[in-house]
């Protein structure tokens, strides 16, 4: 008998542990082309916000070692296009799917939890709260435990399913975040979005990207993003969704065995557009060869 | 539309020049389905060295043999190592992606405008117009490049019989001139054409100036960064000119975005808002 | 003519601007097999604690994904031996001499500083404040803007000479620890440190490295580095060292450009030993290549 | 001691076995200065993928030619990518690293005792102590693997002349049984010989161990992961027990370490704290 890959996060249902992450799989269409979504534990949309967004000017992006920056800026297509566009689609698929929500006002997250509330499609949320806070001086809502709290509260208060807290690396103690977010609500944690980062032309002498900065993401950030999730997991009750550099069933592996109950491929996607599906086979290879039957008796098992 | 993704193997490699290269690849499916100005993904490399996958247009389709081409210049980091596979190997390749040309019926008076490499697509697209009923001799079809070693010229390309009209910016081979300087020559005389343009985006934009100015239709292929190639990170996005009828954003840019691998690589002349 | 190389910081004149990094030189005489020392800028020495440390069991290092792992943990030689045995022959190549020191207690810093403001063959101090504060409950000194220039200023009370604060990148507001060192009477910022990572054996489902996490350094943290170099030159009056993944001179140009005086190279040192001299040739062609006379009329000149 | 750093050019590739291979490289400097038991530094990519060069001990010096040679077999990552140099390619190096053995004098009684792919260093130390007086037949040289496949059995070895036992753990080659099992056979009825060891962390710990039951002096030499290989980084240490007269520390650890690259590779019977 094939082993049980199945994890349930605060009564929702995942078929298996592994998600797409939001920004790395748009809506789903695209992938939908190369392989059936319904393969999938969960898609994670790209981050959306109340209006559509264009997002910052190109270059948005940049290839450093192992990894890639992007300054993508929440290019989406705004909650009403979401709806009637993008959603049906997702919702044709055997799989959970998660909104990503993004804002630069309290309302603006309470907005869209509200109008997300009333469909039943929408599996669950998840807050990226990696944004400018415009009302407190452009900070980053998650930089330090207070804001980060208060979003998590403003969308609690609006939404009735289960709600992931999607936390930024750039802290210095993200434990204070992690238990920031689930005072306030959060019934689970993914982790961990991208690290600040930049690249610099030298013909040119001036910045690679558009906006200067941007997000540091792939393979180069899987020890910085597993020391994080390790972190948070043993010290945080609910469960934990690792993120960061994943592109093989034992990269997910290391994850779930510092206690992530599930993961989320992103850059991945790009470069290995079957990842998500090769680590779905790769965790039930692992599985079985060591003898488990159910991926939850390795969950948060690695030995010091 | 469908899009295969998977580890195809080196049938043939082959040496246009010292640093062009064409390969070919068993790819059944990719072969059956592939318009002109579509491309493939093509990961150089198993590691993480470098991430992305490149992307190359797809030169050459063969559907009988179930195989696709492309024909690459060796670039830098990534072209490098995919020179360096051989016939037997085995690379991963996604495609087919973005949206071809249309392709020109019968009766059109075509002018392809090749800069470069943005050779390969408009050979692809030239096969398929003449096998669509358009005369040869009706292609103008201008290859350019800096000289004549850079220079994409395959006899491929001669056995079509096409109104070929090589150039080199130093005169090393063919006219002396670029590519704009020949097509605007050309289009001095005559507007009752369709331009068909592919290469670097100081000649595209060049290009498009042109053509806007005399008011002649174009279809202009893009190059841009890719780290996906099939539409989910919108890195490789180019800024058009907005809708008319979007409603309200955001972040009132005085653009919009479109992704060059998915909306693209192929624009309208006249669409793309160059920097 | 060939460009001017020479920077300066507080008076204390650098042939070149590129040192070798903390703990990834030892104390040079290795590498002093290899090429001439004076061919540097100048050398940091691995942290110095006053007593000697043999530091954590192996294993210590884990190579990722164009980066790497390590938890060495202060191996060192102690104050004394440093001294007898190190310093001499340091100071017998013409280049500067930078000795690290770190510290479980401010006082342990206090008298580190106190005793080698005694020795003129120490050019300048490098202050390694990512150690755990034992008096505090384990805290990095590091981590807040207080204790780290509680560290500097304990330091700068003993030490005449420039004194350099090394900080750490794992924090939410790396500009404010920069300034608080500053404040405190830092001469110069280096950064950064290495980031907090972890790697886990899938198949035996331990961790990698006997100390559970380790930092991690090279290639992959390049962007990081970059960013947070750029916003500290930025806000900060003093000179500013830039440090991470630095493995060519492309590399040491886009710190300068982004307003570095200086780099230092760690880890590219192991896996290319002659990396710190081909980045001093680099840049010297660089500027020859783009006319600029002077290393210094690049500094800081990143365009938006 | 002065240790070269450059490109050096592979001269020579042979195949030992199918997945051991010997590669040769022009680098006088090296072979004129290396002794049994040191290493080199390979930097199997110019990409950081993977980032650390690898170690390799010197199997010959030929200072002749002015070529070192190394025999490994493919086990990972960098191994692979090493074993797909050719001929004429050039590769960064950096040697010769670490302390050798001591070289035995004429009159020794000596036991070799190479594991998998610990043969290298004691071929070359065989070849020393030979050319130093030692008499080929005085020299038991135990080369063992897993099985027939994974022995390093080059034809230099048998021409040593030496008294050479193969073994393999499962019978496919020369006697069934570990290294381990026959040293422990020979030494049972001598100990008026010294050993000298190479090969895998557990077969090194039950040689140790054999050693100081027996008291018979020994030297082995260890492996251990190697970012840099001179001694900078202090990555490779391993516990060794603690000096009786160091002075205080501050971290009070119940050991030392000694840094496997700059100590050793090669330590003292009895030397090393086994984990
Ligand atoms: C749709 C499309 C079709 C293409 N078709 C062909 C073709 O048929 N033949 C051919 O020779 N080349 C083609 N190119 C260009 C080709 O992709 C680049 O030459 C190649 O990516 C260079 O990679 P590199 O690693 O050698 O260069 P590097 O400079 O080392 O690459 C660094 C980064 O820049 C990107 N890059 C570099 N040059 C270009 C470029 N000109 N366009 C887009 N990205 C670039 C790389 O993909 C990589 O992400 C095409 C590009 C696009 C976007
Ligand atoms: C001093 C010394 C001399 C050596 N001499 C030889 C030799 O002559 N012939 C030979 O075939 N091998 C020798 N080895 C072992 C050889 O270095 C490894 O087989 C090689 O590093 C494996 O690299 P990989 O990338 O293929 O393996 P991977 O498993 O992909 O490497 C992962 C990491 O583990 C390290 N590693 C893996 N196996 C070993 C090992 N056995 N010892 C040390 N590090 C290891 C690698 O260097 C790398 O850092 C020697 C090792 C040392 C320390
Ligand atoms: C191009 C790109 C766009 C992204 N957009 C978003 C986003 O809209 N919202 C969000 O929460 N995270 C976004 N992320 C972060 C990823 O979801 C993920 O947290 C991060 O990339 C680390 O995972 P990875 O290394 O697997 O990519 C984006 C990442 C990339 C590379
Ligand atoms: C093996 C190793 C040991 C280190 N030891 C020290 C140390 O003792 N003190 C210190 O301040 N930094 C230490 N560092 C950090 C480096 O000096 C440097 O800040 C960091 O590695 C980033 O630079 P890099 O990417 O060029 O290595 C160490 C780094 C490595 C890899
Ligand atoms: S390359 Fe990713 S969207 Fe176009
Ligand atoms: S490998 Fe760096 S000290 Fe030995």
């Amino acid at each position: 008998m094939s082993a049980n890959l199945s994890v349930e996060i605060n009564g929702l249902k995942f078929k298996n542990p592994v998600l797409t992450a939001s920004g790395c799989f748009s809506y789903g269409e695209e992938a939908s082309e190369i392989y059936d979504l319904s393969l999938l534990g969960g898609v994670v949309t790209k981050s959306l916000t109340y209006l559509p967004r264009e997002g910052h000017p190109p270059p948005k992006v940049h290839e450093t070692a192992s990894g890639m920056l992007n300054a993508i800026g929440l290019t989406n297509v705004g909650l009403e296009r979401f709806l009637s566009e993008k959603l049906p689609f997702l919702a044709g698929n055997d799989t959970n799917c998660i909104v990503s929500i993004a804002g630069s006002r309290l309302e603006e997250y309470a907005r869209l939890a509200e109008r997300l509330s009333d469909e039943e499609d929408v599996d669950a949320l998840e807050v990226n709260i990696s944004c400018p806070n415009v009302d407190e001086g452009g900070l980053e809502f998650g930089a330090y435990p207070e804001p980060a709290g208060k979003v998590i509260a403003a969308v609690k208060d609006k939404f009735p399913r289960p709600l992931i807290a999607k936390l930024s690396p750039n802290v210095t103690d993200i434990v204070n975040i992690a238990r920031s977010v689930t005072d306030s609500g959060a019934d689970s944690i993914s982790l961990i979005n991208t690290l600040v980062g930049t690249a610099i032309d030298v013909k040119t002498r001036s910045f690679k990207l558009s906006n200067g900065f941007g997000g540091l993401s792939g393979p180069a950030i899987k020890p910085v993003a597993l020391a994080m999730v390790y972190k948070v997991a043993s010290a945080i009750k609910v469960p934990v969704i690792g993120i960061g550099g994943i592109s093989s069933a034992s990269d997910a592996i290391e994850f779930l065995l510092a206690g992530a109950i599930a993961v989320q491929v992103g850059t991945a996607c790009f470069f290995d557009p079957l990842a998500p599906v090769k680590i779905i086979d790769g965790i039930r290879e692992y599985l079985e060869d060591n003898n488990f039957d159910d991926v939850n008796d390795i969950i948060g098992t690695v030995r010091q | 539309m469908k899009k295969h993704c998977g580890r195809y193997t080196v049938t043939k490699k082959t040496f246009v020049s010292r640093s062009i290269i064409r390969l070919s690849f068993r790819a059944e499916e990719i072969s059956k389905s592939a318009i002109p100005g579509q491309f493939i993904q093509i990961r150089v490399s198993d590691s993480f060295s470098p991430l992305w996958p490149r992307p190359f247009s797809i030169y050459d389709a063969d559907t009988r043999r179930g195989e696709i081409s492309i024909i690459f210049k060796v670039a830098g980091y990534g072209t490098n190592l995919l020179g360096g596979k051989k016939e037997g190997d085995s690379i991963q390749i996604l495609g087919p992606l973005g949206n071809g040309f249309p392709i020109p019926a019968g009766g059109s008076a075509i002018v392809m405008a090749a800069g470069g490499i943005g050779m390969p697509p408009l050979y692809l697209l030239s096969k398929f117009a003449i096998e669509n009923g358009v005369r040869p001799n009706s292609i103008i079809f201008i290859s350019g490049a800096r000289n004549k070693s850079q220079l994409f010229d395959p006899v491929e390309l001669t056995e079509l019989n096409m109104d070929l009209r090589k150039c080199t910016d130093d005169g090393s081979e063919g006219e002396k001139g670029t590519v704009v300087d020949i097509l605007e020559r050309l289009i001095g005389n005559e507007n009752n054409l369709t331009v068909y343009a592919c290469g670097p985006s100081a000649m595209l934009k060049k290009i498009d100036r042109s053509l806007s100015e005399k008011n002649i239709s174009g279809f202009l292929s893009l190059e841009e960064l890719m780290p996906c190639g099939y539409g989910i990170c919108s890195g490789c996005a180019v800024k058009v000119f907005p809708d008319e009828n979007r409603g309200e954003t955001d972040d009132n840019r005085d653009y919009h975005l479109k992704r060059v691998c998915a909306e693209g690589p192929v624009f309208k002349a006249g669409e793309v808002m160059w920097q």
